[in-house]
């Protein structure tokens, strides 16, 4: 099973020189650390910045530079600023090629539930919405089961969708899938040292796995 | 050029009542509008809806209005922070109106530029969408939405002019631009006051037509929520 | 009969104190030069700007500052630039207070006709169809007649119209007309030397003079 | 930072073909990319359609490429200044939709928005609403108009670095952002090319995420329509 920074590190091996992406708060924003150095990626933060930077040092903190997750950030050479009406509809014009976010679960058919849910009660919707209603490709950083044991990888979302059949890769600590066409899950990794018949147990929707699956690499 | 400049955050808001409906600027505590919460604070209105990304945290920005149970109606897309929130809802003592963050963007974009609605595919497939007109437009779906606009707008600037100018800073830009168009009203705090014509008409963020107020806030806290460094 | 430096001079008494103006192409841009001195007033370009000042000096001609006729112009101080989804925003959102226009016709309930017409083709709409649908104060500045003498203040316009109910005053050669809720050009003031019975003769439409019409004054 | 930049106005333009649809920006002769038009011109593309809110002059601007019977359609507000359009749009070789400047606008950020139809009051009872949905919403008319997006667009900036961020200029501003971010492929091309980095962040209008290819162009006319002097 893979810690938090390893399925980040797995993540970090799908970007493409010259892609604007969006990371969403938790397992999303550590990725930012595990880009390859030789490619150009611009990361957005939905706050208002093209090109957040690593964290400052804490002699630069700066109260007027945070990210989505209001921590205190940096800018590279060559960021933008902008308000929330711009940077939502650069989300929504499909400008933003990949977005990289958590979720409390996925269904078969690619529908995504990731709320903010506290006790029982919705307290947020943040800007996942837009972004999983745009054109970015939608890659799902989460762990595998619910804190109870259940799946998160389901048959239909338990939590209420914030959007519909727009998944496109999920990583969790036990394996990578893709969401095939006519719905399920297509195992397309598993975690070193487990098993393709305990990620068959732990997931609640269709899952297909065909042919050899190889083990997943690149998160070292 | 017209001279919006009233004296301090008291007599900014002088004409904000109870019930009135307000439009504040900032996300999370960054790009808050600290002077004109303060001052709201200590005139103890009731009854208030408010339209703000974040319900601030228990002891700053929004969250002081929802300790002095200030507040009748919150509309955001996150309150996440805020303990004091989820106790007064519990009790039903307060409306929440969740919106998606680009949606709650475009709709108070829509308020200040005159367009009373437009479609956009947040939201789609989700009970967000539930009650509302659903569209196709080229093979995909999208949900109608309404502006917002509000009696007054409270926002923070970096620096600002005379004439309302305003110039915002890093992120703390965030929705004061948008939420100072769709004010009739609109109270702008800056850091800096300087007399019109001594910002560079180019950089403008917020054109002065917008403000009908303006100040210099003192004694800025700018508290953060979450401080990160680099090892 | 006024020229048209005189309707220009007499509309500038219409201006308030405080007003944000969005000044036509044609006799409303004379406007700018009769605003008396101790109003503060903003006139914006809706291609752009906010704070049109004078004309500039042959030496300070700058091709990167047009107004909306694409005339060489100054700044004055307090000004802002933006692009044009934001100067129509401004417009429409009812920030501007008043827009006086030039008019081919306007109709005794209120219509205008403003396309820019020539050798019987439309060839331009420009700026006034979103002007005169704003919440802005419509006041209309043009000659009383067409050149082949029929009337500009007609029972319904000949030509397309660009807005319907939205026109709050007329300034013409002949006099000042403002439109009665129940439809019909009601006189406010004549011009010197200009008899009502010469106004109502060319006046097309329902013409209402009601009492003593006082001369126009303030436009020396 | 992605290096957005490319040769010159021929390398930018390479893969605009026979039938295109470009987004042109500026208004008259003001901010009008003039190294992309001659490029266009010396290229001799046919059936392009071109929005622009004006046509140019007869010997500038758009109006080169009506010169040189290149344009099948023209989408714009206005016209008027242009004779070679009249002739051509007499003679029924040229197609021309007028647009209130404003809708316009609206409908080109609304492309580059992401929305794919609003609501606008400009036009209603005009002969531009036919055919248009009109909806009530508060008690007013308005009419539903549809984004506008375009394989390409042409802007021009006053300076821009090598990741696409540009800063304009006085009213060269314009209609240059909305059709950066309404075009597939957006051709930025600017006085002065500087590396990423050196531009204020806090002061770029455009965005880089919006621009594909940038060059600095060389030896801009910027022809004024009327010079207009005090006395």
């Amino acid at each position: 099973m893979l810690s938090k920074e390893q399925i980040a590190r797995r993540i970090a091996r799908e970007i493409k020189d010259g892609q604007y992406i969006n990371l969403g708060i938790g397992i999303p924003t550590l990725v930012a650390n595990y880009i390859p150095d030789h490619l150009q990626v611009v990361l957005q933060s939905e706050n208002g910045l093209l090109g957040i930077g690593p964290y400052p040092q804490s002699s630069d903190i700066n109260p007027d530079l945070v990210n989505a997750g209001k921590e205190t950030i940096s800018m590279v050479k060559g960021s933008s600023l902008f308000d929330s009406a711009d940077a939502f509809a650069m989300i929504r014009g499909g400008h933003i090629d990949m977005a990289i976010l958590g979720a409390l679960e996925v269904s078969e058919n690619g529908d995504i539930s990731n709320w903010k849910i506290a006790s029982g009660l919705i307290k947020g919707v943040g800007g996942a919405l837009d972004l999983v209603a745009s054109d970015a490709k939608l890659l799902v950083a989460m762990l595998h089961c619910h804190k109870d044991g259940s799946s998160k990888l389901r048959k239909q979302c338990k939590f209420p969708v914030t959007g519909v059949r727009c998944v496109h890769k999920i990583f969790t600590d036990l394996g990578v899938f893709s969401i095939l066409p006519e719905g399920g899950f297509k195992l397309l990794e598993h975690a070193p040292g487990v098993d393709p018949d305990e990620i068959r147990k732990k997931t609640e929707g269709r899952l297909v796995i065909k042919g050899e699956i190889p083990e997943m690499t690149g998160f070292q | 050029m017209i001279n919006k400049e009233v004296r301090d955050a008291e007599d900014a808001i002088r004409d904000i009542t109870d019930g009135s409906v307000l439009l504040l600027g900032g996300f999370g505590l960054c790009g808050i509008p600290e002077a004109g919460i303060q001052a709201l604070v200590r005139k103890n209105l009731k009854g208030l809806t408010c339209i703000s990304n974040n319900a601030g945290v228990d002891d700053f920005g929004v969250g002081l209005l929802l300790k002095k149970r200030m507040l009748k109606k919150l509309i955001a897309s996150y309150v996440g922070e805020n303990k004091e929130f989820e106790d007064q809802y519990r009790a039903g003592e307060l409306e929440l109106e969740l919106i998606p963050q680009g949606t709650l963007a475009e709709r108070i974009r829509a308020g200040g530029a005159g367009i009373p609605a437009f479609f956009t595919p947040a939201g789609i497939g989700s009970e967000l969408a539930e009650g509302k007109e659903i569209r196709e437009f080229d093979g995909r779906l999208y949900l109608l939405e309404r502006w917002i606009k509000a009696d007054f707008a409270l926002v923070k600037a970096w620096k600002g002019d005379t004439a309302g100018n305003l110039i915002y800073k890093g992120t703390a830009r965030n929705f004061n631009p948008l939420m100072a168009a769709a004010g009739k009203t609109t109270i702008a705090e800056v850091e800096q006051l300087v007399p019109a014509g001594e910002l560079d008409p180019n950089q403008i963020h917020t054109p002065g037509i917008y403000v009908q107020r303006i100040f210099e806030g003192a004694g800025y806290e700018k508290r953060i929520e979450n401080i990160t460094v680099s090892p």
